[in-house]
């Protein structure tokens, strides 16, 4: 706990022990060793698939991660093969024109099945336009994530079927949604945990700011999950910070925070799963880091050789959240060529649902323009909407 | 001093008219009508809707112990304990995004902004989700939540106290906006404004929060009850704040009383001047303002928000294009100049006032 | 497909004339018209601007090594070093509000917002600051700073890259804000902007960034320099893009060119419509636009933005004031509906078109 | 420094040294240890007016301050004794309706003068509402500045005159202008230091965040210098934030941070004076928490009796910055009652100037309101200022 002197008594006095305290007598660490970050980010695999040794796996008094289960493993791996497939099959379907847009999380993988994992039927997901592979590992079906990069409609899925957001484009903003939620839900006693998405660019906006604190004051237990892919579509990461880690900015709000490995798929099960644990149990919310990196381009329209060397991508192609979790999970005898052989199967009946649910143009109704803008359209767009359908009919008639 | 508009908006019955059953139940009431102000009014509503349905909530900057800087949310922590009402850390864009959580996940969030200039920062916010998150997930996700918001001018307070914002929330499809401008109005919107499963931006001009009128709170809310039981509501229905035949004066939240002025000096002059009070801009009721212009054939739409590409430029474009024929004249503003808000001592000479909206009327080319 | 635009916005003289010298100039300049587009023509104008004046400055989101999403800044690192366009920590109030405290130490900043939905979040120091700076301070401290916004729709972009965003800015007092329409407009008027000491909001009509035109950029530069030499410029004048005798047609943007298309069409068919490009929404071009309408009378006004509390409404509203008894018909609007910019497959059916602009001017009342 | 496993080389090494790094070397600290504020406030004189001893001061390796110099000393105690002075005068004027409204940092005086006289003439200080007394401990004319707080125009004095940005009302929003304004100078090679204020609710503001990040990544030197009063109008610093400490919001940010006693003048021109310093040098921003306290109402127009005790104030009262200064430089010999009364007449002065200065009413000219809005007005003002004149004219013939 941070003494100050009698001028100034310690914060921690003037309010009422909560459950941080009881973190802290737990893990037997003072407050800033618990906002604080572990010196190293948290990694158990390393990237050609080896255990990392105990002691070289970042963790610190305060800071320990078991392993996870076995069948937790297998799950999570199986999910990540879908999801490498999900992420190839998006951007082919964009190369044939199936699609407008799609921003890939190609080389995220381990990041968006962790998120997904991480959390219970009741809980809530924040996603971003980046986060499509997490939607659907939580369950939403894939063709109607798809609907905002075909075209068709803002958003394709019921927020409300899988408590999952709308995928957020206006950066960070859906961080407040997830604080909103969060607190409902105390409200009325429920325990949900939700968990918040965004990228090392959206760092930088003010509602990331606003959402930290809020969720802080209010103790909510919202975890903000952080994909630290080194970039904001050009702008590398050391124009968007020089703060030691992201996972420093946890202590200024006084939260916990924490770095992992984003390509470490055992690592952020570990690290998520803590965390989520911790915030079920009272803790308020926690700041989680995960360091990746951004194998593809921002979005199909976006060219990456203009900002960043190919050497670059290489490294971190060595770095594959994939590969590592396939030797790992071979290695510890989890996984053999059956077993691959199934999940490749399960991965290309998500791979055919996309391109069958993307092969056809859906129809759009013109009237929908009007129908949802209010829970009943106004007399104002009745007239609209009367203009646009007479309109119509003339080019009917005319056709 | 706005006696007369609640009067004559009961009155022309155009405006959620008391049920047989709710005139009896007032008959009955002890109370009968009152000198109530504008804030104890908008206070009520509040206590009125927590109290039917617990979802409603209140939260916004020093709204809890403190009651709010104006007093409107006075004694709501007291009554409903600080889960239902509570001070929120100092953030604008917070404030209005947690809501839109809180309204994701059942809840009825009603929120204040203390200024309306300090809504600024929750721009983002109120445009581009308040405003478009019902459309975009096809009425999934219900957004039932009030934004008020203490607006305009003529409290002689500093910069950034005194802006009228509405057309910034006006020209956002997806936002309903309203602008009550009597007591009985500040209770009966806000609770139709709380039920409303849409989102709502709700103006109070805070130079008539301490105005008083006499209503009886009762009727009021057994009109509201009786309203919800039948399913039908005063939204987007425009008042007709005094009758008149020779112009009509269009105008809403502080305007009106300036309007009723001008319409009362216009009467000793033996000029006889129709006053609507537009109530809900947005939706916005072309029926009343049209029947009024066609009758008079003259209109003078008063604002005090800057008049370029403001409301007020949005009643005149609509009115023309729907009375031209009926018109002696062109329709005249008298609005803000298109100067930021002057300082207190300035104000005086910004604000519409009677003799502008004399001087305007006075230009509706009567010779003609 | 804008040439007719450029070529009579040229020629009617309106806009700033290329002076005897300009010409002489011109014509001895080697290279001649050639095909630019207006993405070129707005980094030209940097460029100048840049090469002339050391304290203009260029800064925003992916700005810098990658020249901006639209390229619309591609080289200005390479060729001005990272100290004069470089990009910052992705944060829209961060940038403005920068900008802000850079103009009031001598810089003149051009910042780019990256897109028209992400410059909300910059809009209190947008309307708390930019708009007040140089009033509260009765002009001491000059604010020359001008804020590029890509805007409005026609690109298939997902929700909030498509805003038609005008009103906003058009309603607050204390912001110039541009439209330009054409290639050449696109230089000149960006070049005026910088030069101005209030500050600009620039908007550019993302769909037309790769649509070209024939202009001489040398002619161009020398007009400017002549005109910042004679102290004249094009501020605040619209231009009559297509000369006709029936109907107005008023635009600004991204409408132009689809007013001439409607006009274009019209003509066929023996009507004559005259098409008035705006080019700067504040301050307004009252002259252009009225003689126009007293010409013709009758108009209609076209725009993408929602209508309701709109430019188009402003322009509507002024015009009827301005030209009543010229006005052989209601002034009619053809904007975006009173709906969020809708997804990509349905933008066709918002966006106010060839044959909607056509219907209205059927429905200009031919036979009264 | 903080070390990072070889899959995350630590970001240092990303970036060129910087002269954070000289810092470091210099004071022979961790990053972490720089940028985290010392564990305990700085406080140098204690309430009772006596030296605090060395090792009770709140400082520690790499946050070691001496004291300012005798001159420095008494120099800021002729500025206290007028900062009080004007608080009280200015209050006065508002009871006696010669101002609307007057925000006082009564209280909070060390603050205001430790602001003013850390800055060299050529540097830039951006003040809120609050910080009246700071801009004319900078030098501005007392009447100029109270304009706004009288109603006659939103600005009275020429922010260029004293390099003092205009007072800002939308909480936070100067610090950005205080970060473009370093920016400019930095383009252009100038030393010039920007002192950015603001209270302990402002943090909580989007562009608080927004402000700080800016001015690491950019290494301006700014001092964001935080007066944490414990009070946003009504809502109480527990409300407001659950940090450590509001200057553990530094690290996030890759700067340093300290925290203050904020009703210690001399600690405050140590540490404010060491920031400066540290800045102009070009080690980057500073984050500089007071700790201080509203000891009136947050303006005349509110009752600070709704939401705090009487005895929280009358415990403020006893670390009264004035008394304690007081007896400090008498005990030191640096004061006695002939330099008593001379400074009590200095600010005698000032107050007999607001008294006088605010005591007619300036006319005000109603074309004003169309002068300044542009550089020059646009066709639609004149035309709206000519029907003003016409109205106005109208109105004077029928008087
Ligand atoms: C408020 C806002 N400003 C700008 C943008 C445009 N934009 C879209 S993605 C992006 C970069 C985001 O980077 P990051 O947060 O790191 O996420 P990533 O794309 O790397 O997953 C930008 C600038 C936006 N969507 N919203
Ligand atoms: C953006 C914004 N929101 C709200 C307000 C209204 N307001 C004025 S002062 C204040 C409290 C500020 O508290 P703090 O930052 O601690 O400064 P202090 O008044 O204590 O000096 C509030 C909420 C404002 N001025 N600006
Ligand atoms: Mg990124
Ligand atoms: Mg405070």
């Amino acid at each position: 706990m941070i003494s100050a002197n009698r001028v100034a008594p310690p914060k921690s006095e003037d309010k009422p022990a909560g459950t941080i305290a009881g973190s802290l007598r737990r893990f037997g660490i003072s407050e800033e060793d618990y906002m604080l970050p572990a010196r190293h980010q948290i990694q158990m695999v390393s990237p050609d698939g080896a255990l990392v040794p105990l002691d070289e796996q970042g963790t610190q008094p305060g800071h320990e991660y078991p392993i996870p289960a076995d069948q937790e493993l297998a799950t999570a791996y199986e999910q990540l093969v879908i999801g490498r497939r999900v992420n190839d099959q998006n951007s082919a379907l964009v190369r044939q024109g199936r699609m407008a847009v799609y921003p890939s999380s190609h080389g995220q993988e381990a990041c968006q099945v962790a998120a997904a994992l991480c959390l219970s039927g009741g809980d809530w997901m924040f996603p971003t336009y980046r986060d499509s592979v997490a939607i659907m590992a939580r369950g939403v079906d894939p063709v109607q994530v798809m609907t905002l990069f075909r075209g068709d409609w803002h958003g394709g899925y019921n927020p409300n079927e899988r408590n999952v957001g709308i995928q957020s484009t206006p950066l960070t903003t859906q961080l407040l949604h997830a604080v909103g939620v969060a607190h409902a839900a105390k409200l009325r006693g429920e325990e949900t945990v939700v968990l918040a998405m965004c990228g090392d660019g959206a760092t930088s906006e003010g509602d990331f700011h606003e959402a930290l604190n809020f969720a802080a004051v209010f103790k909510l237990p919202v975890i903000f999950f952080v994909q630290n892919n080194k970039y904001a579509i050009s702008v590398p990461l050391a124009h968007q910070s020089v703060a030691p880690s992201l996972a420093h900015k946890a202590v200024g709000y006084g939260m916990a925070g924490e770095r992992v490995d984003g390509n470490d798929l055992v690592a952020l099960l570990a690290v998520l799963g803590r965390a989520v644990k911790l915030a079920r149990e009272g803790s308020g919310p926690l700041l989680v880091e995960a360091h990746t990196y951004r194998m593809q381009a921002h979005t199909n329209a976006d060219d990456a050789t203009r900002y960043r060397e190919d050497s670059e991508v290489v490294e971190w192609q060595a770095k594959d959240p994939l590969a590592r979790m396939r030797t790992y999970l071979t290695d510890r005898g989890l996984l053999d060529d059956a077993v691959e052989s199934r999940i490749a199967e399960r991965a290309e009946v998500v791979a055919a649902q996309l391109r069958e649910g993307l092969s056809e143009d859906l129809s759009v109704d013109p009237q929908d323009l009007f129908k949802y803008v209010f829970s009943s359209p106004t007399r104002q767009l009745e007239e609209q909407s009367a203009l646009l359908a007479d309109e119509l009919s003339r080019e009917e008639a005319t056709k | 001093m706005s006696a007369t508009i609640t009067t004559s908006s009961e009155a022309n019955g155009n405006v959620s008219a008391a049920t047989a059953k709710a005139a009896a139940r007032a008959a009955a009431s002890e109370g009968g009508p009152q000198s109530v102000t504008l804030a104890r009014a908008i206070n009520a509503a509040m206590v009125d809707a927590m109290e039917t349905d617990r979802a409603v909530i209140v939260f916004g900057e020093d709204v809890g112990l403190l009651g709010g800087v104006f007093r409107i949310t006075d004694g709501l922590t007291k009554t409903f304990g600080d889960q239902r009402c509570f001070d929120t850390p100092l953030a604008e864009s917070g404030i209005v995004g947690m809501a839109v959580g809180m309204a994701m996940n059942g809840m009825r969030p009603v929120i204040e902004m203390q200024f309306d200039a300090f809504a600024y920062p929750a721009f983002e916010q109120i445009v581009s989700h308040v405003a478009k998150m019902h459309n975009r997930t096809k009425g999934a996700v219900k957004l039932p939540m009030v934004i008020r918001i203490p607006y305009a001018g003529g409290i002689g307070g500093v910069e950034h106290h005194c802006d009228s914002s509405e057309a910034y929330y006006a020209h956002t499809a997806g936002l309903k906006v309203y602008a009550p401008a009597t007591v009985a109005d500040g209770y009966r919107m806000l609770r139709e404004a709380i039920d409303s499963d849409d989102p709502v931006i709700f103006l109070e001009p805070k130079k008539l929060y301490w105005s008083k009128d006499l209503v009886d709170l009762e009727v009021l809310r057994a009109q509201h009850a009786d309203n919800v039981e039948a399913g039908t509501s005063s939204e987007g229905r425009a008042a007709v704040a005094r009758p008149g035949t020779d112009a009509t004066l269009i105008a809403y939240g502080p305007s009106v009383s300036t309007a009723l002025a001008a319409a009362a000096a216009a009467a000793e002059e033996g000029r006889s001047l129709e006053v609507i009070d537009v109530r809900s801009i947005v939706p916005f009721d072309d029926e009343t303002v049209v029947a009024s212009v066609r009758k008079t054939g003259r209109a003078v739409v008063i604002a005090e928000a800057h008049g370029f590409a403001s409301v007020a430029s949005e009643i005149v474009a609509r009115v023309q294009e729907r009375c031209f024929h009926s018109l002696a004249a062109p329709i005249r503003r008298v609005t803000g100049f298109d100067v930021p808000y002057p300082a207190p001592k300035l104000e005086h000479f910004y604000l519409p006032g009677v003799d502008r909206i004399l001087d305007a009327v006075d230009d509706l080319q009567w010779e003609d």
